[in-house]
């Protein structure tokens, strides 16, 4: 019955396969489908006719690293996302701080994170901020043991919407109306820092 | 009616092939008692239990299930039953429940008619086997068809295809208030004499700093002049020579003028530690 | 952009979300999916004409119990067992006419099941049926020893590709014709049974 294999029932099977495969199949995999010896390029064509059967459509026929799926457009997104409300998952307590810290008082070392927040702070955490593209070592401080200093990426004003730090929003003026004036005058430091 | 004696014939087929003795397919079942010692086993375990192998056993001699006769059928179940006992096969207990049952209604029906029921109708002892066999036989089949049915995973696959935004969306979302208040958790728990005040102001002048260490990174050093962009406006200019005094202040970067009115030059601190050792 | 919603552009949408969604989606849940609110007549129109659009190929849009969703055709399955060469196991005897019985005479204590099949029921079966997703206790009768209840599930009809337990293949008629009247009359539970 596949033998002659016609374009067209190919493309029929090679659509189920790929929309049931849960993942991306490469052409040896979409080979072994089929009873009958397939040439490569036979496939291929085969692949490239149902790519371009499917333009136009919400979902595509793509050829990535591991091979050849279909996958949603990303104009679908919103939808998909209506559908599966899951709560997006949320940064720690530790993340958030570690964070701010650096973002309201960069350039600071991981040694100064941990003065502010008066805890240690886990590599991990570091390494979480940094994955994320939201802060960098942008140099090291002169003191023994030359410790790296983190500063905000502009990938992190542009995740969250700034066009610049100063658009962050600004602490509460806490401080201000308890401190005695004489001690603002005292120690400028304090201020700036 | 035929076609559930079809099903029957089915099942049995099934039996049939159930059966191997040594390896060798026994395709004729016995129309007498007489079972091949080895092959009982086999057989017996291709029943679902006394019910099932009674069913065979009407089927087999062509009874009608309807109108059995007890005698022939209870002799026949009771030798076979008897067989496993010799075999000292594991009987199970319903077997010997059912050759009871049986022997029962056989015993039953040897008495003369006069067993009434209250409204004065005869009552037929095989009523409730016949009954017992019927459901069960229709379960059987049922069963049988159920078996037969298209199953997810066997007969076809549902579908799931990648969404390859997922991933890259499940990243946390932080907005500028959760450091606001990330903040404002660091000072209560701190809730120390310590106080940060920090206004836009002060947070450009960090910015620039900022910028600058990514600057001298890049560059090494800088003339002190191409650290200021005149176009960005005379609070710019401010702001940036703040945090170069800043950075000079925390030692982070070293303003050097080799002789009076030679260019002025800014670098990392430590890269003149370590370029000029002197 | 959504509003108003083209017939076309929603089919495109089911049709994405459908594909990828990895069961079937309610019509509750498809309607979830647009911001506008869609009437149930306008979304099943929708869905009965993609499912005509998928006519002729490998893959069909069909309603079981859960809702819609998309599945390969049968003919399909040579090829995909050729790439998934594990086959999922087929159920014993015991297994089924288990499963029958609870299916057929819902809901069903074991004692029950046993009872018509003339043998105990082994708790393995059981459990190979709960696992599956198919069989689920409902409930606890009102006997000593409080037995539970089996039913089928939704999973059960899904899997099977049904849409209600209506679908199911019918009993075979047994040979009730044949049976004296008088019998039935005597015990009227055996026709029902």
């Amino acid at each position: 019955m596949q033998n002659p294999l016609d374009l067209d029932e190919m493309k029929r099977v090679l659509e189920a396969v790929l929309l049931s495969s849960g993942g991306a199949l490469t052409l040896a995999e979409l080979k072994r489908v089929f009873e009958v010896e397939l040439g490569n390029d036979f496939l291929r064509r085969a692949l490239e006719e149902l790519k371009s059967d499917w333009r136009g459509r919400a979902v595509e026929l793509v050829l990535v690293a591991d091979g050849w799926r279909f996958q949603t457009r990303p104009d679908m997104q919103p939808y998909l996302d209506r559908l599966n409300p899951e709560k997006p998952p949320r940064y720690s307590r530790a993340v958030l701080e570690t964070l701010a810290v650096i973002a309201y008082r960069q350039p600071v070392t991981r040694g100064d994170v941990e003065d502010i927040r008066g805890v240690a702070v886990n590599s991990q955490i570091v390494k979480t901020l940094e994955e994320r593209g939201w802060i960098e070592v942008i140099g090291h401080k002169d003191v023994p043991g030359r410790p790296a200093l983190f500063a905000t990426t502009k990938q992190f004003l542009s995740d969250l919407n700034l066009r610049a730090l100063s658009e962050l929003p600004p602490l509460p003026e806490m401080a201000r109306d308890l401190i005695p004036q004489e001690m603002l005058e005292e120690q400028p430091g304090a201020v700036g820092l | 009616m035929s076609e559930v004696l079809e099903k029957a014939d089915a099942a049995e087929e099934e039996i049939r092939h159930l059966a191997r003795v040594q390896g060798e397919l026994w395709t004729d079942l016995p129309n007498d008692l007489y079972i091949p010692p080895d092959a009982l086993e086999v057989i017996l375990e291709a029943f679902e239990g006394p019910l099932d192998l009674l069913l065979w056993l009407i089927r087999r001699n062509s009874l009608n299930i309807l109108d059995i006769n007890m005698t022939a059928l209870t002799r026949q179940y009771i030798d076979y039953v008897e067989t496993m006992h010799r075999k000292r096969l594991e009987l199970a207990a319903e077997y010997l429940v059912m050759a009871a049952m049986l022997i029962e209604i056989k015993s039953r029906m040897l008495l003369p008619r006069q067993e009434k029921v209250e409204e004065g109708e005869e009552h037929d002892p095989r009523a409730e086997l016949v009954r017992r066999l019927l459901e069960y036989e229709q379960m059987k089949l049922a069963a049988r068809g159920l078996g037969e049915l298209p199953q997810a995973g066997r007969d076809f696959l549902t579908l799931s295809i990648h969404i390859p935004q997922l991933a890259a969306r499940r990243l946390p979302h932080v907005a500028p208030d959760d450091l606001l208040a990330a903040w404002g958790a660091i000072l209560k728990r701190a809730s120390m004499t310590r106080h940060h005040r920090i206004g836009r102001q002060e947070l450009s002048v960090r910015e620039h700093m900022s910028r600058i260490l990514k600057h001298l990174r890049e560059a090494g050093r800088s003339v002190f002049s191409d650290l200021f962009d005149p176009g960005q406006g005379r609070s710019s200019l401010v702001v940036t020579f703040l945090a170069l005094l800043e950075l000079v202040r925390e030692r982070l970067v070293d303003i050097v003028q080799n002789e009076p009115f030679a260019p002025i030059h800014a670098q990392l601190a430590v890269a003149a530690a370590h370029a000029e050792p002197a």
